[in-house]
């Protein structure tokens, strides 16, 4: 009997990623969807977040009438700073990328291809005005890049893709896809679906993506 | 005695030239030098070429002087933003003309530029469009680009305190740009929070030591926070 | 909880392998971490590659290292001392392998390495026999060298106050190669003047951001300074 | 009538130079002779002594019984820090090297060619052990270098030579030579002597030095 795809909230998706960040992770959670990971981390977990404006060690939004214009994440909203916390320059916060020191950061994505390529700064169209930001030294720098997205566009298509249309962010950079409907790891074989929702099964996955799945520990 | 310190805006960024090269403090506007950059369209100088991670927000500061139309390139990492309207509009209308740098790539630039390095080897960047026609090499087994270092004639920046042989220390987020930008410009000109005598300033917490500036100016903005006890 | 402390030297130093590459803070006996070099001896790794500014002074610390036979080559800026007594017995008898690196290369090598860069142009050295066989450029009228990144697998550095996050502050002129020697190893060992609860170190003081510490031990010299009050 | 040359002593010589150290300079004071030349700084003069090790704003020796092991200069002797000054790393001090924020320095030499190349590290001996320190990123940061040295070895060959015979420091970099016997600035068109000691005159120093030497404001 076929039951519906229980497709995962934006919510339920940033609850999955939190779930596998470890105690002790240096991270740093891109602008967008994967700033909600954040709320979602078990408050029992020490869990040091970067910011790349030049802190480590990022806490919530401060309480109403706190905020304080200098103290600013990523998007440019308020932040908290943790006991434990500390500041630097710019230099020093794209060292930390670009060194290899985060162990892990969150991205979103436009399109991702089976080797891993990532394309999530620039559609390409035309009119559209460019802004890189901090992506690229992101997708890169760290020891492991996940990506969350939902795994179809609104009108259908894979955005998990044989190779990008989109201008590209890093090459072969991605390790791990955390979509509404798999979660998918990115090796140097290709693509391998860990998990799918409730509802969902090989085939049809197979079919909404068009591009070669490797399966593993995952129910038919 | 040497005094670095000056009393008027106006007078720090007098001589700031026509085509001059100005780096910008700030992310967004935390660190953003807004009165010193009042000064600057106050100068009058055109045909600037500014160096600043965003491209204005709102309508004050940068965006001014966008605004202004004293700006004729940008280099930056991310202009889009949802206040960015001015540089928007004036992109769309080919008055402006824009350097997209990867974020690290801008500081690593800019570091490289103040520590006299000829040239840089970076992967940010590899194999995607803004890498396109520049030098790639494989070290090690990794994808470099070639990167040159990004200098400018004048630096603005904002500080949270400055003492007259020109230390610095910066509050919270808005050190970002400053520290790297006040060593990559012939002339740093800093608007500080406040201003104190020297030996003030712990030796060990300057971030900024005077020999990367050049001149102070104390801006006691009506919302500045105040010395921390 | 996360915790780098360690309560003993030897057991923060006890995974070093024979051929590792180890850096070593300090600009002479400033900023030594004697007391992670002497767990070093204890720990028995041989075949070691040393990455400090000189070769060792008098008998204990580095130059202790040294006479302990346990250094393959040492990567420096200045051996030759009054007192680098052990080193000059050991090169002269062809028993040590020296890589000489102006000061500012070995700096800014080390810099890279820790910022993720895989090559940089120095000017420093061009002309020169140390520069002999590596790749030089013109770059806007100026010549440079290509030099390459020093990595570490492990980095042995002594700092002032630490917090259990692996956050530190330095002292004085004991800074000098700590801060870059941090960042560009895989595993950064610190003895620390002090340990102070979390919190305890101003954020906008702190040189060396947890981040860049796996492993911190106090170590309570006799000698050591208080905090300041 | 031909009277004595009046050779510069070593202490005459550290305060010819600092006479020309203006107030607000960076300076940088290589390790042996030039050091001596902040015991002549005028004390109404601010300058900025920046030591390799990490330090802005150097000041003397301290008392006796006030020496800090943690705090000491280029030579690893114990000095003390002005109010004003500041701590940094080495990858900061060398930048300030490096990146041309040093005004002056002042280094010692073995030799001085015509084109200013400098050696003063190395005297090549098979059987010396090497050692460069900071030497090569001084000889090229600062915006201007001065050689402070004897401008005839003991055995009376000059040290201002044609070329190096000696291992370089860095080429073409000395701006002037502040010797016992004469001043000499050297630029794009050579050596120019533009101060001799008391009781010296051209034709002797050109034949000292065997150099083709200009001349300019001195006294024949």
């Amino acid at each position: 009997m076929t039951q519906d795809i229980q497709r995962m909230s934006r919510d339920q998706l940033a609850a999955r990623v939190a779930r596998d960040i470890p105690e002790g992770a240096y991270v740093n959670l891109g602008i967008g969807a994967p700033t909600q990971v954040a709320n979602y981390l078990p408050p029992d977990r020490e869990i040091f977040l970067q910011s790349e404006n030049g802190l480590l060690g990022m806490g919530p939004a401060p309480a109403k009438g706190q905020e304080d214009p200098e103290l600013i994440n990523a998007g440019k909203q308020p932040v908290s700073l943790l006991p434990g916390g500390s500041y630097f320059h710019h230099g020093d916060s794209f060292a930390m990328m670009r060194g290899g020191h985060l162990d892990i950061c969150v991205l979103g994505a436009f399109q991702v291809a089976v080797n891993g390529d990532l394309a999530n700064w620039h559609t390409g169209a035309a009119d559209a005005i460019p802004a890189v930001g901090g992506a690229m030294d992101l997708a890169i720098g760290a020891k492991q890049v996940f990506v969350m997205m939902d795994l179809l566009t609104k009108s259908g298509e894979s955005k998990l893709v044989e190779r990008c249309s989109y201008p590209l962010t890093g090459v072969s950079c991605v390790d791990r896809i955390y979509s509404d409907l798999a979660v998918i790891d990115i090796d140097a074989n290709g693509p391998r679906v860990i998990e799918m929702v409730p509802g969902l099964d090989i085939e049809t996955l197979r079919a909404m993506t068009g591009v070669d799945l490797k399966f593993t520990g995952v129910q038919a | 005695m040497i005094s670095k310190l000056f009393d008027s805006v106006a007078a720090a960024v007098a001589d700031i030239q026509d085509g001059a090269t100005v780096m910008i403090g700030g992310f967004g506007t935390a660190g953003m030098p807004s009165e010193l950059i009042d000064g600057l369209i106050g100068n009058g100088a055109r045909d600037l070429v500014v160096v600043n991670n965003n491209a204005g927000n709102g309508e004050t500061g940068l965006a001014a002087l966008l605004k202004a139309g004293r700006v004729r390139k940008i280099i930056c990492s991310f202009p889009r933003q949802a206040d960015s309207q001015v540089f928007d509009a004036l992109y769309r209308a080919g008055k402006i003309e824009l350097e997209l740098v990867p974020q690290g790539n801008l500081a690593c630039r800019i570091e490289a530029a103040g520590a006299g390095l000829g040239a840089i080897f970076t992967p940010t960047g590899y194999g995607t469009a803004l890498a396109e026609g520049k030098e790639t090499r494989r070290i090690a087994g990794r994808d470099y680009v070639l990167e040159l270092p990004i200098r400018a004639d004048v630096a603005l920046i904002k500080c949270h305190i400055a003492d007259r042989w020109g230390n610095l220390t910066y509050r919270k987020t808005a050190r970002n740009f400053g520290p790297i930008m006040a060593r990559a410009a012939a002339t740093t000109i800093v608007q500080a929070d406040h201003v104190v005598a020297l030996g003030q300033i712990d030796p060990e917490v300057i971030v900024t030591p005077g020999i990367f500036v050049k001149r102070v100016v104390e801006v006691a903005r009506a919302d500045r926070l105040p010395l921390a006890a």
